[in-house]
């Protein structure tokens, strides 16, 4: 694909080039051949599905990882990093996708985490702090200081301290992997105007988010990748949502996913949440019923894992009905049938040093159950290929890992199954295969309640929506409703696309 | 918390020839190796000369004889009851010290004139020792009693304490001679040699010797080997190995088992210590082969083994009665009446003839048998027999 | 109550205070006082131990720990009293080559822990034996001689302060500053707190954790020059005698410094080892046996941490 | 399990050279005499293994020894009848110090490297505070024999192995790896991890208790018996492969790597570096060893479970 980059009237300085980065982990090859560059004053999106190697590709570029192959080039000149202070230092300032904060230390120690200013050879806090309060006046926050305790904060208010940690590097180049996804309204206006004022100082922004409006309403130019591999660079003025979503997924979105459920498909009620709440949700009501997949959706931070965690006896619910179980704990919950498929796969849903075997038979081990599913039955169920049941799952792709959770839940035959984000860092061919497998089991009876960031999917395989906002239901959708519609409910002000 | 034997684990510790270590290097014979840089011929000779020599004193209080005393005058420490006296001990971390302990503070409840007795208790740290000797200097009391941890770490602080009370060392002594008075058994070259001229009487020529030693580096206990090594040089018998057991009973046991199996047979096993002396015996009967001559140490346990096992035995003592002796002393001191400048208590060896006497089957296994404690009020009880 | 308890360092002052209160009441009741003597004999008792804890704090709190500092101690007491050798013209050397040593041991430690990415608690543990070996095999038992000028470190005193209490005091407050008031104080608290935030945000973390092991040991080789002044010689078993190794770690933690790092400071350690000499002197006061010591030193230590961890609230995985 | 061959191979490497230096250890008894005095440092590291691959420490089991040693001689006092009772009696003790070390770790949530610390001035200290500051009484010749007897020696060795494996592989083996590797995942999966540690630190106490019926047997009653048995027990698990902060390893490792740092010992030995340089090629050992296994797994963190 040519790079409409050069087309450019007056071709300015370009900041930075990456040629044919190529990158694995574990021998899974998660990026080959990617051509990326941003040029002085310029916003350039990075769009994908997830797992496409955003992520990765920036942190390739800010010294996090090291490419296997690829240049990388900083206002001319070819760089290599071997460690993330190189790169700072050579101008790349970026907000993780992940929090990357200290809870424990406060907001300015963390903004000038390993660049702190000195005054005669101490650091200099009054300096430290000042800066990190002009930063947070230009951002408007008021509702916390640099002295606060970053443990002390909501989401949002670390990603706040993200975006000013970036900030207060000196840099040519900021890369944003997903700043807006905890933000309410107006704090992403705000980010805006921060955004065009970098770029009036001539430094370059990448740009990752998942939300096309953002892009549209920023973006010079996006690139877009695919698997690991670069499907093209286009003039954000010169493509259409449609094309950009075709150029993401590769197809047409709706043969995506598998048909909703039918009226009668709906059996008996399974659960039924009547005012419930705890220190994160409140007044929530929801029914969940045999055969339905009911979508939940809600900004980062709204309280939407709370809420599968709460059902599911890891957090309690300290108020309201819950029949016909509220489980105490994680083993009622499992005795009641209820199964979590974790957001965090790594963190909280797999034994990565363990085989695959051990994964899949963990919750039946752990709950003693009599029953000993064949494993090799149930990889085939969730379409494990090739089902090697002594691999140790952190040799596993992403997708396949994702399988061997479920793989875990169906020795149980949960009546319910609880989705937090369940295709996260998943690629295209498994993500389909997994939700071929959720409606398989809605249709089997289960009843499935799903989180997703992603809005297609969600709508996509939502039978009916409920939005969360700040651990309220804020409403209820039908099947097929619109993203505008999910988002007016989630972010209050209804502005986002 | 450490891993390594505390130092002199089961070694009370005399310091006999602290003074300056000179290397006279005796010539190396079959299996000896070096002579020790410890060994003091001049010492060597003073002590061995002390065995044969009769200690003055009360026959049946072996803890108030003295032998040789060179008495010096007290007249200045003299002064009126009730007293208060004051014992810095080292450690009460193994059954020697545990007897000697117990032993006393039975001494200090027979006598109606000590009003008070603070005892603190250094747990064989060095450093905590000279803190609580300052702490004590500060407590009023009118004499010092200190069985020092280490001789060369703790001399600044008897030096220190000297000026201020009158300070009687006993055990291991100090690299000064500011003490009114030093109070120890003979020494570790006599007890050394008792126990390496029995196994020349007893084993014949050309037999060979296993002889176990504690750890290296402790003067007391490279003495008490200086002077075997001495006598083995200038007999007969063959030295098959000379090995360090850490005073660890299961390391005595393997090492005498390898031995045993390496050279089929032992005809004697010296000790530089006695609180292993069983498992080294144990080793022999595990084996299948009968027990050679060996060299044990005053403990009941011992004394047990060697009367039930008919074995062909001998215990050089360092006895536990020269804990009464401070107390003592620290009395005649303030009463003003004189005291031997270095108080050499007798040091007898159980043999054959004397095993009866000193085997009190009532008393716990690892009970030192020369306590001097038998008529003592508390006795057996607060010892642990029965 | 709620507020003295919600911070560790405040709770460990507050336990100081109450023990030297108990303490005093019940040296009263056992007929004794508590006298301006048995306070220097604190400051003394407390002082390598505290200049050891001290070091150890900040290995600590960049998320790692040091089993290697009680043979530190008995290999710097060897060196600085054989190099002094009883000769007051040889101190400078004497400091100058046991600080050497010390800072030398400090970065093998360091270098194992990130190049070679051995766990600290087996690295520092192996470092310890290769020490041990060393010292076993070139001594048998105390040696060299330290000039009594050097001595006046171990026992002389400015009114009624030992110097031993100053130059912990001294120690105390530089750690304190570098941890408050410097980058790597800062970057050590990062990189305890997670290796993984501080190296993104750009944290040579292994150099951190090399230079913490570093001063950590030349903590160690201070605490080793000062019990040598004590001693008048070096000597092979006194750090162990002293068990430096695990009661600077007890210490510390004692203090509210988390095992995990990144959470405590210099401030809760001092009074944690103050909290601990109190205990050993209300003991000594009441001549109470040293095994019921310990068992009371083990409660203590169990308690305070069981205490902290309900208020920190769940250790996250 | 592929973890694990390297530390086979070093141990078979130190066979063979022992037994080039001492030939006498290729016949029966030699061997037995071998099997026998590894026997109470292999238990203890199959107990400790449990504890550390759940991502935990016991630093108590040295004291622990101790305890149980000092224990059964003054209860039994050389009196024969008591040999059962007290037999039975050290065996809940190991159980129960297990017990209190889990609860106290896993609801109190002290860090199991404080906990065990603190158990091993209590025990210690607690068990001469009983008998006066050194160990008084005797054990009877029936309860020596466990620890005299090279055959009982091996034959509970054998059975503590075997148990070991099978515990291993059963649901609860399985599921305390999952708690040492992921306790959050193993937690969200209905593992009871708390229940799953308290359980490994009462194996752990439990394997204490055997060392120290066989310990006591074999050279009689001592103060020192259990000096250091912990930092052998765990390094013992280290050569074996076993990851200190959980979820990686295996238990005939672990025991393997008893087995090589004894046969270590015992070469060493027999080319006469005892005593003095021993420690230093210990401690060279010890860390190339793991340096070796970690360097092969470069995302290891620096302090896994952070101790
Ligand atoms: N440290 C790692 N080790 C192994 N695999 C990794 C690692 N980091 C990322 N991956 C894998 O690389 C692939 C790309 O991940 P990456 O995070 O770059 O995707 P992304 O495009 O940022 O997705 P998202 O939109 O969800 O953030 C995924 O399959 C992921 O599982
Ligand atoms: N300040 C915080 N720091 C770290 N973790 C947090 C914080 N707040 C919440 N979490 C954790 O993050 C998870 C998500 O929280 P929550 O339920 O509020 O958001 P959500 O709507 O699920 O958003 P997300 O899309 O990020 O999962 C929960 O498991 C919660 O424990
Ligand atoms: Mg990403
Ligand atoms: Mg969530």
């Amino acid at each position: 694909m040519e790079d409409t980059g050069r087309k450019q009237p007056s071709a300015p300085e370009v900041i930075i080039r990456m040629t044919g980065i190529g990158k694995s982990f574990l021998g899974v090859r998660v990026l080959r051949g990617i051509d990326l560059s941003a040029h002085a004053g310029e916003v350039h999106a990075v769009v994908g599905e997830n797992g496409a190697g955003k992520s990765t590709l920036m942190k390739i570029l800010a010294g996090v990882h090291q490419p296997d192959e690829g240049v990388i080039e900083i206002g001319g000149e070819t760089r290599s990093f071997a460690h993330p202070v190189q790169a700072q230092r050579a101008g790349v300032a970026i907000i993780y996708q992940e929090f990357n904060l200290l809870p424990e230390r406060s907001v300015a120690d963390n903004v000038f985490l390993g660049r702190e200013p000195t005054r005669r050879g101490l650091v200099d806090r009054a300096a430290m702090e000042a800066a990190t309060a002009r930063l947070l006046d230009e951002l408007d926050e008021h509702s916390f200081g640099p002295r606060d305790m970053v443990k002390d904060l909501s989401v949002a208010q670390q990603q706040v301290v993200e975006i000013v940690k970036a900030l207060s590097v000196d840099a040519r180049i900021v890369v944003m992997d997903e700043p807006t996804a905890a933000l309410a309204e107006h704090e992403v206006e705000l980010l805006y105007r921060l955004i065009r004022r970098l770029q009036s100082r001539g430094i370059a922004v990448l740009y990752i988010s998942h939300r096309l409006r953002e892009v549209f309403d920023l973006a010079d130019r996006v690139t877009v990748l695919k698997d690991g591999t670069h499907v093209g660079t286009v003039q954000a003025s010169e493509v259409t949502t449609a094309a950009l979503v075709k150029m993401m997924v590769g197809r047409e979105l709706d043969a995506y996913f598998p048909p909703r459920a039918g009226e009668q498909a709906v059996g008996e009620p399974r659960l039924t949440l009547r005012n419930a709440g705890n220190g994160k949700l409140d007044g929530i009501d929801l029914e969940l019923r045999a055969g339905e997949i009911v979508g939940v959706a809600g900004l980062q931070g709204s309280g939407r894992s709370s809420l599968v965690k709460a059902i599911f006896g890891a957090e309690p619910f300290t108020r309201g009905e819950v029949t016909p179980v509220r489980p105490g704990n994680v083993r009622e919950g499992i005795a009641a049938g209820i199964g979590l498929v974790t957001e965090d796969r790594k963190a909280e849903g797999l034994v990565l040093n363990q085989s695959v075997r051990d994964n899949a038979l963990l919750v039946v081990r752990a709950v003693g159950s009599r029953s000993r599913a064949a494993v090799a039955d149930l990889l085939e169920r969730v379409r494990l290929t090739p089902p090697r049941q002594d691999t140790e799952v952190k040799y596993l792709s992403g997708g396949n890992q994702q399988k061997v959770v479920l793989a875990k839940w169906l020795t149980l035959a949960p009546k319910v199954l609880l989705f937090d984000e369940p295709t996260r860092g998943v690629d295209v061919g498994a993500k389909a295969a997994i939700h071929d497998l959720m409606r398989e089991l809605a249709d089997g009876g289960t009843a499935i309640l799903m989180i997703s960031s992603e809005l297609p999917e969600l709508i996509g395989m939502s039978d009916r929506i409920v939005v969360l906002r700040d651990g309220r239901i804020a409403g209820h959708l039908p099947a097929g409703a619109t993203e505008e519609a999910v988002m007016a409910l989630a972010a209050a002000d209804g502005a986002a696309a | 918390a450490s891993d390594l034997p505390p130092t002199g684990a089961s070694a009370p510790a005399d310091p006999g020839a602290s003074a300056a270590p000179a290397t006279t290097s005796a010539p190396a014979s079959a299996g000896t190796g070096e002579q020790s840089e410890f060994f003091v011929q001049a010492d060597y000779d003073a002590q061995l000369a002390m065995r044969s020599q009769t200690a003055e004193g009360p026959a049946d209080k072996p803890w108030e004889q003295a032998i040789a005393p060179q008495m010096v005058d007290t007249a200045k420490y003299k002064k009126d009851g009730p007293y208060h006296l004051c014992f810095s001990n080292a450690a009460v971390n193994n059954p020697w010290r545990q007897v000697g302990w117990t032993t006393m503070q039975e001494e200090v409840a027979l006598h109606k004139d000590i009003k008070e007795f603070t005892a603190l208790d250094a747990e064989g740290k060095d450093d905590k020792q000279i803190s609580d000797i300052a702490e004590l200097q500060a407590k009023g009391c009118d004499a010092l009693i200190i069985s020092p941890n280490t001789t060369a770490t703790l001399t600044p602080a008897v030096s220190g304490a000297c000026p201020e009370v009158p300070v009687i060392v006993f055990d291991r002594g100090v690299e000064t001679d500011c003490p009114v008075t030093f109070i120890k058994p003979i020494g570790g070259y006599a007890f050394g040699a008792d126990g390496a001229e029995f196994l020349i009487e007893k084993v014949p020529a050309g037999g060979k010797v296993l002889a176990l030693r504690i750890l290296p580096g402790v003067d007391v206990l490279e003495n008490r080997w200086a002077a075997a090594k001495v006598a083995f040089d200038k007999s007969q018998l063959q030295v098959v190995g000379v090995e360090f057991t850490d005073g660890d009973a299961a390391k005595t046991k393997s090492i005498v088992s390898d031995y045993i199996a390496r050279h089929g047979k032992i005809d004697g096993v010296w000790m530089d210590a006695g609180a292993t002396a069983v498992a080294a015996i144990e080793a022999f009967e595990d084996a299948g082969v009968p027990v050679p001559a060996f060299v044990g140490e005053d403990q009941q346990d011992f004394l047990q083994k060697w009367k039930d096992g008919k074995l062909t035995a001998v215990a050089p003592t360092y006895p536990t009665y020269q804990w009464r002796t401070p107390i003592i002393a620290a009395l005649k001191i303030l009463k003003g009446e004189e005291v031997p400048k270095q108080w050499n208590l007798p040091q007898p060896k159980i043999t054959q003839e004397s095993l009866d006497t000193y085997l009190q089957p009532d008393m716990p296994l690892l009970h030192y048998a020369l306590c001097g404690c038998e008529s003592m009020p508390g006795f057996p009880g607060k010892w642990g027999g029965k | 109550m709620i507020a003295l308890v919600a911070n560790p360092t405040r709770a460990v002052y507050a336990a100081l205070v109450a023990t030297l209160a108990i303490g005093w009441v019940l040296v009263a009741f056992d007929g004794g006082t508590f006298t301006l003597n048995d306070m220097v004999g604190i400051q003394q008792r407390s002082a390598a131990l505290g200049i050891v804890a001290v070091g150890q704090t900040l290995a600590i709190l960049a998320g790692s720990l040091d089993l290697s500092v009680a043979y530190l101690i008995s290999l710097v007491s060897l060196v600085a009293a054989e190099t002094m050798a009883g000769q007051p013209s040889n101190i400078l050397t004497a400091v100058v080559a046991a600080l050497g040593v010390s800072a030398l041991v400090g970065l093998v430690n360091g270098i194992v822990i990130t190049k070679l990415k051995v766990h600290a608690f087996i690295a520092t543990l192996g470092v310890a034996l290769v020490i041990r070996g060393v010292l076993d095999h070139l001594y048998d038992g105390p040696a060299g001689r330290v000039p009594v000028e050097f001595q006046q470190l171990g026992y002389a005193r400015i009114g009624p302060i030992p110097v031993a209490a100053l130059l912990w005091a001294a120690v105390a407050v530089a750690v304190w500053f570098l941890l408050r008031r410097t980058r790597l104080g800062n970057r050590i608290y990062a990189v305890g707190g997670d290796v993984e935030v501080a190296r993104l945000s750009g944290v040579r973390t292994d150099r951190v954790v090399i230079a913490a092991h570093v001063l950590c040991s030349l903590c160690a080789g201070v605490a080793g020059l000062l019990l040598a002044s004590r001693l008048g010689a070096g000597a092979p078993t006194v750090g162990t005698d002293g068990g430096y190794d695990l009661e600077s770690i007890a210490a510390v933690v004692l203090g509210g410094t988390a095992l995990a790092g990144g959470r405590g400071g210099v401030a809760g350690t001092v009074g944690g080892v103050l909290l601990l000499a109190v205990l050993d002197s209300v003991f000594n006061q009441l001549e109470v046996n040293s095994f019921f010591k310990d068992v009371v030193r083990g409660v203590v230590i169990v308690v305070a941490v069981a205490v902290y961890a309900r208020r920190t609230g769940r250790r996250a995985s | 399990m592929k973890r694990a061959i390297p530390i086979f191979l070093v141990l078979a490497g130190l066979l063979v050279a022992i037994a080039a230096a001492n030939p006498f250890f290729l016949e029966p008894a030699g061997f037995l005499a071998f099997l026998k005095r590894v026997a109470p440092l292999a238990i203890l590291a199959a107990g400790q293994y449990f504890v550390i691959v759940s991502g935990e420490f016991d630093l108590s089991v040295g004291s622990l020894v101790t305890v149980e040693v000092v224990v059964a001689a003054r209860l039994i006092d050389g009196d024969e009848s008591m040999t059962w009772p007290v037999l039975a009696l050290l065996i809940v003790i190991g159980l129960l110090v297990g017990l209190v070390n889990g609860l106290v770790t896993t609801k109190l949530r002290v860090p199991s490297f404080i906990t065990t610390l603190g158990a091993m001035l209590i025990l210690s200290g607690a068990v001469f505070l009983w008998t006066g500051g050194a160990p008084r009484g005797a054990l009877s010749q029936g309860f020596r024999v466990f620890g005299r007897e090279g055959v009982w020696a091996v034959l509970i060795l054998l059975v503590v192995v075997t148990t070991a494996v099978l515990l291993m592989r059963a649901d609860f083996g399985r599921t305390l790896v999952a708690v040492g590797d992921n306790e959050k995942a193993a937690r969200l999966s209905g593992v009871r991890v708390d229940r799953a540690r308290v359980l490994a630190f009462m194996i752990s106490g439990l394997s204490a208790a055997i060392a120290g019926i066989l310990l006591g047997g074999f050279a009689g009653v001592s103060a020192q018996v259990g000096q250091s048995l912990e930092f052998q027990a765990i390094t013992a698990v280290v050569l074996g492969g076993v990851v200190l902060g959980g979820g990686r390893g295996h238990v005939v490792a672990a025991i393997a790597g008893a087995f090589t740092l004894e046969a270590l010992f015992t070469l060493l030995n027999l080319h006469g570096i005892s005593g003095a340089l021993e420690y230093a090629v210990q401690g060279v050992i010890i860390i190339a060893a793991v340096a070796a296994g970690g360097l092969r797994l470069p995302a290891l963190r620096l302090s896994p479970s952070k101790v």
